[in-house]
């Protein structure tokens, strides 16, 4: 560590591992109702558990970023963090709105929550990932705004590189477009147009850039490989996400009431979208394979080779697996959504919020350079618990869904929905199963920060 | 085909391309779209022969002649300003560029003027699978003309100032390869689009 | 280039068609774009990787736009 | 040519690039609000159906369903419930109002949200319009 003030990223990466947990519990009650109907009914119903569940992802990679635009930025820039203070204030407003929300949700009915937080003043909530309290979206965009001024100005008064400013245009990004959740009219078409403005130009926009961003951050540390390098190569890829991306959008105008031409609009752009994760993972492994030096933290490199493999396979191949139209039209809204879903999310951005953790707690808890050889073999081991498990979780979804797009879809004498769900529950019961074994990877990750703190640093294994 | 032959040393082949490699990355990108674009047309049009047939004579072949003409010589004109800068000759890499980009204007001014009869029939994106791909995939590359002629124009006032130089001219030809990409396109595009039944 | 453009031309004008002709004048299209990659671009002065791609992009949607001709007409 | 790829001209490309594709994008929403009005069944909205999409959303029905194809996964689809129950929207009321509020054993069962009869009304007239939007023949058969 640096600078001093870089240790405001500690809290945040923290709360975010918390939130992962809470995450990941809930995942677990959600799988269990859907071959268990009644589990827990009518305390808490599947759309409480799912709300948790979605909502605590996006909380906590919001962490994650933060806690990574803190840490690198202040490196990055060469001076101090404008406000370290304005920080640490902002990350407990976060945490309280985060922690009361989610008491919200498992409290009291959904309903009583819209009417004890005034939804019908400005009514934004009951929309999917955009459940949140309207108050809590105000708390979160005085949030976002205080974070953005806070980084600005140290990315204004310090050194200006490639990355801080990728990462800044990736947070901005990310904070305009958020105010379109605020936007909810009645016409249910114009309604569903303007809420992927957030949601898929998030995460197929903005958030690439984040991604982008903290991968080659990690990057130029591990490999020691010319900055300049990775610079025009992060350049590069964030402009075939940008290129791809913004008019990919369409791959979700198939079937809601706007004109037909985004069919093929949606369909030719995302077709591309693979194409920068693609790069990605070449450039990853490249500048990995052209390595100066061996960092001793060897963890944060399987990370961050993990992270370009994964969000390939499952942003890339998964996305395009469904992404053309004549296919979408069977696989729409089924559970292959559902497994592109858990991979993309898990393989882009769960994994570059771990990557840049796992390169910068060490630290930041006042390693030199690398935790301890056996606390990494723990990290490492987690690694691909959860990974693994991820993969089969996606794997069981798929064949779930093809089974149920088959009988649900395309049989001459279709089923009903519920009728159908019942036929594939095995495979539900599999990605239970997965999902047990991705907890055991999580309680491991977190035994890692616990185990092997009293042992020497982990040191360079000299390569021959 | 002599005279346009570039004026590197003789026998000496590259490992690169002219200009910048990113950009080629980029036209590579610019090339697949396309590409995918033209597939889709020529497969739906599979589908729905006699529209196709019957609607792609209401196009204007005379100002795709034109637009064709004006492409193909503006890139000409681009392939001179690029021989004029291996030599030194900054101003009159200008002036060939200059009028690369009148050539430009000529392209628009004839494609809204065909845009503008589309429009005022009323015909747009959802008139029918036809004027969706012909809208789609002209506008789509009208916008590149515009996008290749902004970059032009950068090129040609950086040369203008005297920013290139014998040694130093990789601006030059990373301009000229976008432009050519795009008068690359619409050679396809026009027999494609507007003559072949 | 200028005389292979107005013969596509004149063949619009003349409102002939049929599959020998639209495949002719594709033909046409994909010999003129070849001059423009490798002349005007210059990679004819490039050996290796880069000297294929404008190539393979013309053969490539070239085959599909010829195999969707094809099945129409047939 | 010491430098055959620039990260100066990556930066222009990821700048023009964006900002091209932005423009599109615009253009395309442009044309796309345009056309709406065509194939989003605007004519039908009423205040009762604006009722029935504020109970829609503060009873997070999307929390299960899904609606359009986008939601959750764990219950039926409800963008052409109205179409499967028969074109009767008395089916989909008495529907909603027969759930048990304890649910049933062992199965997935919707909570009972006890809602009026004009919500009840509502609710239901928020679907009908929803299933007469024009979704480009989407989903493939009626059950969803």
């Amino acid at each position: 560590m640096q600078y001093q003030s870089q240790a405001v990223a500690k809290p945040y990466f923290i709360a975010a591992i918390g939130l992962f947990v809470l995450q990941i519990l809930f995942g677990l009650i959600m799988g269990l109702q859907y071959v268990v109907g009644d589990f827990l009914f009518p305390e808490i119903p599947f759309n409480v558990a799912r709300m948790v569940h979605t909502n605590a992802l996006i909380i906590w990679l919001l962490m994650g970023f933060m806690g990574a635009a803190y840490y690198l930025v202040p490196e990055e820039s060469e001076t101090e963090l404008f406000s370290p203070r304005l920080a640490l204030v902002t990350f407990w407003v976060f945490l309280a709105a985060a922690v009361l929300t989610v008491a919200g949700y498992l409290l009291v009915p959904y309903a009583t929550l819209a009417e004890l937080t005034g939804n019908h003043l400005l009514p934004t909530m009951g929309r999917e990932f955009l459940e949140q309290p309207t108050i809590t979206k105000i708390g979160i965009v005085v949030v976002a705004l205080a974070f953005i001024f806070n980084v600005g100005m140290t990315v204004l008064k310090g050194r200006k590189t490639a990355i801080n400013l990728v990462l800044l245009l990736g947070l901005v990004g990310l904070a305009v477009l958020f105010l379109f959740s605020f936007y909810n009219p009645t016409n249910l078409v114009l309604d569903k147009y303007y809420w992927w403005w957030v949601v898929h130009l998030w995460v197929e926009g903005v958030w690439e850039l984040i991604l982008g961003a903290i991968l080659a951050f990690v990057l130029i540390k591990v490999t020691g490989v010319d900055r300049e390098v990775i610079e025009k190569w992060l350049y590069i890829i964030i402009a075939m996400a940008l290129i791809s991306g913004i008019i990919g959008t369409g791959h979700h105008y198939f079937w809601i009431g706007v004109p037909e031409y985004w069919q093929w609009w949606g369909s030719i752009f995302s077709a591309l979208e693979p194409l920068p994760f693609f790069m990605m993972t070449v450039f990853a492994f490249n500048m990995v394979n052209r390595r100066r030096r061996n960092h001793p933290n060897r963890a944060a490199v399987l990370w961050a080779l993990g992270t370009a493999v994964m969000a390939f396979l499952g942003a890339g191949v998964w996305g395009f697996l469904h992404t053309l139209s004549p296919v979408n039209y069977y696989t729409h809204g089924t559970q292959i959504t559902a497994a592109h879903g858990h991979m993309s999310f898990y393989g882009a951005y769960v994994m570059i919020v771990l990557t840049i953790i796992s390169y910068a707690m060490p630290l930041l808890r006042g390693r030199k350079v690398a935790a301890s050889n056996k606390s990494q073999v723990l990290e490492m081991w987690s690694f691909w618990l959860m990974t693994v498990a991820m993969v089969f979780i996606t794997f069981f979804l798929t064949a779930a869904g093809i089974l149920q797009v088959h009988m649900q879809r395309v049989m001459d004498k279709p089923l009903p929905f519920m009728y159908v769900q019942d036929q594939i529950a095995l495979f539900y019961w599999l990605r239970e199963g997965a999902g047990l074994v991705f907890l055991i990877g999580l309680i491991v990750y977190i035994a890692s920060f616990f185990i092997g703190n009293n042992e020497p640093e982990a040191e360079v294994v000299p390569s021959t | 085909m002599t005279a346009l032959t570039q004026t590197n040393p003789a026998g000496q082949l590259n490992r690169y391309p002219p200009g910048d490699l990113a950009i080629w990355i980029f036209i590579l990108a610019e090339l697949a779209v396309f590409a995918i674009f033209f597939a889709t047309y020529a497969f739906t049009r599979m589908n729905n022969v006699e529209l196709f047939n019957q609607f792609q004579q209401h196009l204007d072949r005379d100002a795709a002649l034109i637009n064709t003409l004006a492409l193909i010589t503006s890139s000409y004109f681009v392939v001179r300003a690029v021989a004029a800068i291996r030599e030194g000759a900054s101003q009159i890499c200008v002036r060939w560029l200059l009028a690369a980009l009148g050539m430009g204007v000529l392209f628009l001014a004839v494609k809204s003027a065909e845009y503008g009869h589309h429009f005022s029939a009323g015909i747009n994106l959802s008139t029918n699978s036809f004027y969706m791909f012909y809208l789609s995939l002209t506008f789509f590359h009208f916008m590149h003309v515009i996008m290749g002629m902004v970059i032009l124009a950068a090129v040609a006032l950086k040369a203008r100032r005297g920013g290139y130089s014998i040694e130093d001219h990789t601006g030059v030809e990373t301009g000229a390869s976008y432009w050519h990409m795009v008068d690359l396109v619409w050679l396809i595009l026009f027999p494609l689009v507007y003559v072949m039944h | 280039m200028v005389a292979l453009t107005l013969v596509t031309y004149s063949i619009g004008r003349l409102g002939l068609s049929g599959l020998d002709i639209a495949l002719g004048v594709l033909l046409l299209a994909l010999i003129k774009g070849h001059l423009i990659g490798a002349y005007f671009m210059g990679l004819n002065r490039v050996q290796g990787f880069w000297r294929w791609p404008v190539t393979i992009w013309l053969l490539l949607p070239g085959l599909l736009i010829t195999i969707a001709f094809v099945l129409a007409e047939g | 040519m010491n430098e055959v790829f620039t990260k100066s001209m990556a930066r222009n490309i990821f700048y023009g690039g964006s900002l091209f594709f932005i423009l599109l994008f615009l253009g395309l929403t442009f044309d796309t609000t345009r056309q709406l009005p065509k194939l989003d069944n605007r004519q039908a909205i009423t205040d009762k159906v604006a009722l029935g999409k504020a109970l829609w959303e503060e009873n997070n029905c999307i929390g299960c369903h899904t609606l359009l194809g986008e939601g959750a996964y764990f219950a039926p689809e409800l963008g052409n419930i109205y179409k499967r129950f028969g074109n009767n929207k008395a089916a989909i009321k008495g529907f909603i109002m027969s759930r048990p509020k304890d649910g049933i054993p062992g199965r997935r069962s919707m909570p009972q949200f006890n809602f009026t009869d004009e919500e009840l009304d509502a609710i239901a007239e928020f679907l009908k319009y929803s299933s007469e939007i024009n979704t480009a023949g989407w989903p493939p058969n009626i059950q969803g």
